[in-house]
Formats: structure tokens, C-alpha cells, sequence
């Protein structure tokens, strides 16, 4: 009943301090906002890159040139051996008709291919394999080993732009590791320093209560309530930002550039509001658990 | 029941503040101590209420044993008495009925409780009408009347008060040593630190006189004039 | 000289702590103030130190017209007096050697004279051996000494001391008072807040007595007992 | 004499409030830091991208397919009307033979193309006119203009990509303001919030400062002199940090992926160098001249 009764005061005390600092507590909810934001945004455009890469399928793909003297038999040996180095990766045999079809297409009504089409022997294009791989590592051995295969003249693949790709969207992560380390760090030390302000402010409030007999645990937890609440209320206001920027700018950008598709927000929901919520608390907890911890040890 | 036992107190600057103090106050009694400034009162307050810790011997009061006695228990022992401070040390940012309030806020007191008694010890101190004050709209000897229903209102076995008069007029002093008087008639003890000579005079009651942190006498009735 | 012309002071919040004053203090006078608690005597000297503004009437010191005195001008105008405080006012975090310092360092004194005078006024209030100690490793009546000498130091022409001596014992107690005699024959003017009924008796010197917010008796020597 | 004592005794003061109150001075010196440090490195970034851009002249052309039928006249004509368009393009007059050698070159060995420079009658490619612009504006209308050009068949281009990366730059430019914006905000929050503290801790000082007579320049110098230190160190900290990342991280990410070339850090160190010092003393100035100024006038 009395613990009921002492914490409902305290809760009250706590809502009271984060209305009376107000400025400060304004910039630490705007700091911590901030370090969410960047972190969700950056996270969740790397997993929106991540997702088109994989669908992108002509960037997994090696060409292999066969020499216009294999034989039928060759050929069919050829598919074997390569479908069998991996269960992963898929053979097609393109043969050099379908070949300038495809080119035909591509290239539109300027260039008047026709007559190659006609007269098989005109065509210049060779006959090729097409083998798709799902994951560019090992797809450097794979284009050796068919590289090496007798009949095979030569192979074009993209796979170093794939690796160029995925170091860039790493560099990317890293990137929003390291901002959203500095701007947690500049969080917490925002907090601290609003809790401390906070402290201050009633530092001879705190020292007549411990004069008139009131407990450590009495004088810290407005202090702490403090915290937690600028720690969720930020966390809210960054999940509704966030919300707000994937399914309407991020997704309006994607859409427009045609770069690829986005995966819907609710997918990702969960653990973007987890991760903010956890962010919030912990800054909200440790910042004001530090200042009032160092203040009353004084 | 208080008992000092050999107890020194050295600061850290290296000031011996009391040297082997030997002194006991039973439950129930009126002490004045008296001395010259500087002489070691309010160090003997802080002592007894835990702000500081005896550097050598023996103090307890009641169940406490102060000089071992843990942080964790400070507020507990702070309980069993009201403090009136040479400098009042009223929450600057509450009003006058908050501040009294607050005492009773701190030990979980029912608010229905509250509501009771803090209007009874704030006409005790006759500040009724300024009830709704902040400190700093309040005279001196206004805020030391404060600080006086504040250290009443939580009903302690003990009160320490130091220099209680000091900015009060004589009425007014006289007035509030009555009070205390009739705190003490209710079983409650009264240590009260104090300067005025005319009033230790008035009150026939046990006097014990510091000088350099030493006690130099001890005994009932009127100021040691020959010391100060 | 100082003239108050039917001076009031009304705080905000409604309570009129002045009413209607008119007083004249010249040049090397010593005045006691004396009245009940509340009556209206620290007001009385915040309005000389420009911390309160007249609500009604007219207040002269010096040069300075305090009714219509702008912000700017008042750090000019609290440099021609030196203020003890009920509550002493010192800087926590100086030494008594700072603190005394700083208020020849405020109005841009050389070092060399800093080093001169300080010391001086140490050893006029008996602290020389305390000056490296923070105000709060003193006791309150070394607390009072030091804004005693803080007062001093920068040789002010007026002295203003609320209850100067509240928190010193009586022989402390005539001693400052004497201070404050000897600095008034030198041409200071003098104004002490006080309640020490012993003290106002002994020195025969002028008494403003104030109730409810009025000077109800202004005449040489002795306390008004009648009134308090 | 009077203003220089007392000068150098505020000064002195200032000092020694950095040091007072060090977590908070760090605290600010890291947030102006990394605030400096994002407008900084988004901006040389970007200056990179469209320095690069500007280099990419592949970028910057129209290639336009000439009729079949069009007599050598026709094209001499063609080229005067093109060339007539704008003082701002070069218009290069590219044969079929030209581009088959060009094809030739880029396709390698595996397509044997010299039966077709053999005989020009089997050449596929038309004729083309290579036009290159020097800027993205306007090149949509020279391409309609030259489309609608009697005997030109088609024309292939660019200018859409062209168009991405410059608003994808200008994306990143204005991230990189939002964010500089944001995080000078906070800066200026945080420099407020230790100013404050400062103010807080002092306050009894102050008050009593007041009380002897101190005029409010005496009281506010120090705090000035506080925020001052705080925004300058910052600004030479980033800019130390930022020639580093420029010269080092930045500069060896464009090698490693062979992007571009990119200018050396002396070009822009002025700008750098001027905009950290200015950012760093705006928000150290206003900061504590809010804060002091609000808490003297209560
Ligand atoms: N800041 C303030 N706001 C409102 N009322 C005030 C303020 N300061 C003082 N008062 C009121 O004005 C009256 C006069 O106060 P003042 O401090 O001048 O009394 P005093 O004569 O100095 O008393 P004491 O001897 O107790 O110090 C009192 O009733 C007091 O409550
Ligand atoms: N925190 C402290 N650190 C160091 N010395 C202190 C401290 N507090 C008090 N002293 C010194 O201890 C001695 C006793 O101080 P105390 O405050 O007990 O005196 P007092 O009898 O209350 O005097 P007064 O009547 O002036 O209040 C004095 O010499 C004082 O300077
Ligand atoms: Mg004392
Ligand atoms: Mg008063």
C-alpha cells in the first residue's frame, strides 16, 4: 500500500521533471530521434538493396563461349560436367540462332539483322551456355573450372561488379554503425546531461530530502522515470517517422527510379520497433542511472 | 537515549572539532549547549544526525550505533528526529504547507494524514495565513518557523535544533522556546544549540558548554557566563 | 544620505512590507533597525541595494534615485556598500581569501592591492589562520565574519548588515558590534538589522523601530520595548 | 590597465570552466565534431561525384543513326544544321566501317567480325553521327531537335541516366543537409545544455556576484569565452580528422574501385577550414549567449 502509494508520487515527480526541463529534454528526444532514424533508415535501405540484388538475376549469370567446332555430343557432355560441379547453379544452352534472336530484340529496329537471320552461316555470334550461380562466392572458381573445359573459348561474367555491390552496401552498414555509434554516444550524453540539469536544478531539493530522512531509492527513481520516458517517447516518435519515410519517400523513390521493389513495412516492423524501443530505454536508463548515480556517491 | 563515549571528531583539513566528548542524554530531557564560535555545537548536530561520522569512540542514539552505523540506514535514523538548521534548509521550490508536507511525504504518510496534520503545525507557527508561500517570499524568522513545523510535523523522539532564535525577535524567541518546552512535556528530547544568553537564563534547564571541542561544563540552569 | 519619501513596497504577490516610509539617514550616521519578524526590516535594506524596486515614493542614496534607477547602473550602485547577509552570501566554491578578494577584483583592483588589503581585513575578524578554508568548513559564525570583512574590503561608504550578529555568541556579538562602531567614526555610515535587544541597549545610537511595514518610533538609544 | 586585468582574469575563468565541467565539454566538442564531420565529408562527396560526372564524356552524347539512303550531301548538310543547333556541342561524323572497327575492338576475340569489315555490303551497323553536349540541360531538346532531322532513323542516349545521377547527388546533398541541420540543432543543444550546467553550478556565485557589484559583462565573459574554446577546438578537431578521411579513407575507396579521380584536399581546404571555424563559433557564441543571457534575466 505504502510502496503503491510512494510510487504513483514518484511516477508524478518523474512526469513533472521532464516537463519542467523541457527544453532539454526537447533536444535529447530530438538526439535520440535522430539516432534511430539514421539507423533504421540506413538499415533498412541496405536490406532493400540486398533484397533487389538478389532478384536481379543477369548480374549472376556467366556466359560461356563454345567452340563452333564442339560437336552435338560435346556439347551435351559439356552441360553435364558443369550441372554436376554444383547443385546450386542451373545450365541453359543457348545456341546461336536463339542467340541473335535475343540480340535482335535488344537492339531494336535500327540495326537490321535480318539477313543474318536468314543465312545461318553469316551469324556471327557463337553458341553459348548461360549458367546461373544464386551466390557470387565461389562464382570466381566456378568460372574457372568452366574456363578450363575444353571447347570453351571464353566466359563473361559480372561478378566483380556483384562483389563491387556488396562491399558497397557493407561500406553503406558500416557507415550507419559508426554514425549511429557517435550519435548514441551524443545521445547518452544528452541525456546525462538533461537528468544532470535536472539534478542540479534540485540539488539542494535532493540534499534537504536526505535531510529530513528520505531514501536513495526515493530521490533516484523520478530521476530514472525521467529517463525511460524520454527513452519510449522517442522511440514512438521515430517509429512513426520511420514508418512515415519507408512506405511514403523510400518507397516513392525506388518506385520512381524503377530501381527495384521494397518489401512492405510490416515485415520489418517488429524489429524496427524493438530496436528503437531498446535504444530509447537503454539510453533513457543509463544516462539518468550515471548522473544521479555520480551526483548522490558525492 | 544518547550516549557520546570518548567521541572525537577530526575533519579532514585536520580540524579537531571535539576532542573525547564524554556525554550522555536521556530520553526525555532539554539539553542547551552553549560555547563560544567555533567552538564545536554544530558539529556535535551533524554527528548525532549522521552527516558527519565520529573519527574515534562511541555514539549512539536509541538502537543506532552511529559509528559503524551504514549509509543505507542514514535515512532511517534521520527519521527518529526533526532538525531545525542555522540556515533552514527549506525546499526553495515548494511552498510552505509543501515543505511541511514533505516530511511526512518522505516516510509514506497516507495524504489523508497528511491533509490533518500539517494544517495543525502550521498554526502552532502561526503561519496559517502564508501557508501558500514560496520560502523566499518569507522573512528570516518566517522560514525558521518553517523549518521549525517541518521538524515537529513527523511526531520524532527527538528534536535537534540549532541557533533556533537566531533571527528571530525576542517575543518571537521566547515564544518558540515555549514550544519547544511543551514538545518536551509530551516525552520528546530537546537539544537545542543556542546563543542567547537570556533565554538559557529564563529556562532552568541542564546547560552543557563547549569550548575548543571540549566539554567544559555541565549542569542545570543558566548560561556559564564565565566562558563566553 | 539616504532619504526615503513615502516610500512603499508591495511584493507581487499582494503583501505590503512597506507603507508609506519616510526616513532620512545622513552621511556617517548609525542607525539600528529593529522590529518583530515580518515587520519589514530586510526589505527595508533590499530596496537600498536595489534588489527590490519602490513601488511607491520616492528612495535616494547618494547620487543614485532608486525609484527610477535603470539595471545597468546597479552593480555601480552596490559598490558604494558593503552588505552582510542574514544568510551570508558567500562563494561556496572560493576560500575565505577569495571570497574576500572578489570584491576588489569585481571593481578591477590591481593584484598588489588585493594582496595588501585582503590580509588586512582577515585579521580584523580573527580568521587569518582560516584563510585557505572553504565557507563550508566553517562554522556559521565564521561564515558571518567572513561577509563581515567581505563588506569591508573594498572600502564602501555605507555599511548595510542584517542581523549581523545572529549567529555569533555575545562576546563575538560585541565585538563586531564594536567593529562597526569603530568603522563608523570613520565616516561610514552604518545600518544595522537587528533583534539583539543587549546590543541596541548598550550603544546609544539612533533606533528605527518598524511595525506592520511603518516606522513607529525613531529616537537615540535603547530598544522599543514597548513594541516587541 | 582596468579592461586588460580584467580581460585576462576572464579569460582565465573561461578556461577554467571548460576543464570544470569536462564530461560536458566533451560531450559538446563531440557533437559539433561529428556534426562538422557529416556536412564535410557529404560535401566533398558530392563534389567528387560531379567532378567525376563531368569527366565521364560517354555520358554526354547522342549517337544518331543516319538514313541509308542519305547521299554524302545530305549528311555534309546534316552535320552544318546540327553543328548550327548550339555554340555548345561537337558534332563527329562516325561511318559504318568506323564503328564496325570500334565494335570489333570492344567485342575482342570471341566474335569474328572479319568477314564483315571484308565485305561492307554484309556490314550491319548505319551510319551514325556522334554529338556530344557539355551539359545535361537542354540536351533533351537537341535530341528531339535532331530526331525529327530528315534521314536521321533513331537516335540512342543517355541523358535519363544523366539526369539520375545528378538528382541522386542532389538526393545526397540534401540528406546531408537535413542531417547537418538536424545535428547542428542538437549541437547547439548540447552547448546550451553545458553552458547551462555551467550557469546551474554557478549559480549561487552568480547571485552573489551581483550582490558585490559585478556588471553582467563581468558575469557573462567567462561562459562567452566557454563556448568560444568549445566551438574552435571543435572546428580544429574535425578539420584535422576530415583531412585525414579525405586524403586516406576517401581517396583510397575511389582507387580501390578505380570510380574516378579526385581533387586534392589543399583545393577545398580554405572552404573546410572557414566552414568548420564558422559552424564552431556560431554555436559555441549563440549557445552561450543564450543561455547565460535567459538564466540573468530571470
Ligand atoms: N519575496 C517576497 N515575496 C512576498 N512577500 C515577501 C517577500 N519577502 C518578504 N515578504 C513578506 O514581507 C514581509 C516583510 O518581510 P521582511 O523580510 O522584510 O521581514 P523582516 O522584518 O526582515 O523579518 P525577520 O526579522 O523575520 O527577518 C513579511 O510579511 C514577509 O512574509
Ligand atoms: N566541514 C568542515 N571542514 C573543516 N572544518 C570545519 C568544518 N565545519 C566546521 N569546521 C571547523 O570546526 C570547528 C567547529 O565548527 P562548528 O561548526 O561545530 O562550530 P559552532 O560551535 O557551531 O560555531 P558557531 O556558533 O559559529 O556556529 C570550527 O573551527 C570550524 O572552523
Ligand atoms: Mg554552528
Ligand atoms: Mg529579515
Amino acid at each position: 500500500m505504502k510502496f503503491v502509494r510512494n510510487f504513483f508520487y514518484l511516477l508524478g515527480q518523474g512526469i513533472v521533471g521532464v516537463f519542467r526541463n523541457s527544453v532539454m529534454s526537447t533536444a535529447s528526444i530530438l538526439v535520440l530521434v535522430c539516432c534511430m532514424l539514421i539507423v533504421g533508415t540506413f538499415g533498412l535501405v541496405v536490406k532493400a538493396i540486398n533484397d533487389n540484388l538478389q532478384r536481379v538475376d543477369t548480374l549472376n549469370v556467366i556466359v560461356a563461349y563454345i567452340n563452333p567446332a564442339a560437336t552435338d555430343e560435346d556439347i551435351q557432355k559439356m552441360k553435364k560436367d558443369i550441372e554436376s560441379y554444383s547443385t546450386d547453379i542451373t545450365v541453359e544452352y543457348v545456341d546461336k540462332k536463339t542467340g541473335l534472336e535475343r540480340l535482335k530484340e535488344e537492339m531494336g529496329s535500327e540495326i537490321d539483322l535480318e539477313m543474318y537471320l536468314r543465312d545461318e552461316r553469316l551469324n556471327p555470334l557463337p553458341d553459348t551456355f548461360e549458367i546461373n550461380f544464386s551466390s557470387a562466392e565461389g562464382a570466381e572458381a566456378l568460372n574457372n573450372y568452366i574456363n578450363n573445359l575444353d571447347n570453351i573459348t571464353d566466359t563473361r561474367h559480372k561478378i566483380g561488379l556483384v562483389e563491387k555491390v556488396n562491399t558497397a552496401s557493407k561500406g553503406l552498414m558500416a557507415i550507419a554503425v559508426i554514425l549511429m555509434g557517435v550519435l548514441l554516444l551524443v545521445a547518452l550524453f544528452v541525456i546525462m546531461n538533461t537528468i544532470k540539469l535536472g539534478v542540479f536544478a534540485r540539488r539542494d531539493e535532493i540534499a534537504v530530502m536526505r535531510y529530513v530522512g528520505a531514501t536513495n531509492t526515493f530521490i533516484i527513481t523520478p530521476f530514472l522515470i525521467e529517463g525511460i520516458i524520454i527513452g519510449t517517447f522517442s522511440a514512438c516518435l521515430a517509429y512513426g517517422i520511420q514508418y512515415y519515410l519507408y512506405t511514403q519517400v523510400i518507397s516513392d523513390i525506388v518506385r520512381s527510379y524503377g530501381i527495384g521493389t521494397i518489401a512492405p513495412f510490416g515485415e520489418t516492423a517488429f524489429v524496427v520497433g524493438a530496436g528503437f524501443l531498446g535504444i530509447g530505454l537503454f539510453a533513457g536508463i543509463i544516462a539518468s542511472g550515471i548522473s544521479i548515480k555520480r551526483y548522490l556517491s558525492e | 537515549m544518547i550516549t557520546f563515549q570518548n567521541v572525537s571528531m577530526v575533519y579532514p583539513n585536520g580540524t579537531a572539532a571535539l576532542r573525547n566528548v564524554n556525554l550522555q542524554i536521556n530520553d526525555g530531557e532539554f539539553v542547551f549547549i552553549v560555547g563560544k564560535s567555533g567552538a564545536g555545537k554544530t558539529t556535535l548536530t551533524k554527528l548525532l544526525m549522521g552527516e558527519e561520522r565520529v573519527t574515534g569512540g562511541q555514539l549512539h542514539t536509541g538502537k543506532f550505533k552511529l559509528e559503524k552505523l551504514s549509509k543505507r540506514k542514514i535515512p532511517y535514523l534521520r527519521r527518529t528526529m526533526g532538525v531545525v538548521f542555522q540556515d533552514f534548509r527549506l525546499f526553495s521550490n515548494k511552498t510552505v504547507y509543501e515543505n511541511i508536507a514533505f516530511a511526512l511525504r518522505v516516510i509514506g504518510e497516507k495524504p489523508s494524514v497528511i491533509r490533518k496534520r500539517v494544517p495543525v503545525f502550521l498554526n502552532l507557527v502561526e503561519l496559517t495565513d502564508k501557508a501558500d508561500r514560496f520560502p523566499d517570499e518569507l522573512s528570516g524568522g518566517e522560514q525558521q518557523r518553517v523549518a521549525f513545523a517541518r521538524a515537529l510535523v513527523n511526531n520524532p523522539k527527538m528534536i535537534i535544533a540549532d541557533e533556533p532564535t537566531g533571527n528571530v525577535d525576542p517575543e518571537m524567541s521566547k515564544e518558540l522556546m515555549d514550544l519547544l518546552m511543551r514538545v518536551n512535556k509530551l516525552g520528546k528530547t530537546v537539544i537545542v544549540v543556542t546563543h542567547e544568553k537570556d533565554l538559557v537564563d529564563i529556562f532552568k534547564k541542564r546547560v552543557v558548554t563547549i569550548r575548543d571541542g571540549e566539554i567544559v561544563s555541565d549542569r542545570a540552569g543558566g548560561y556559564a557566563d564565565e566562558i563566553c
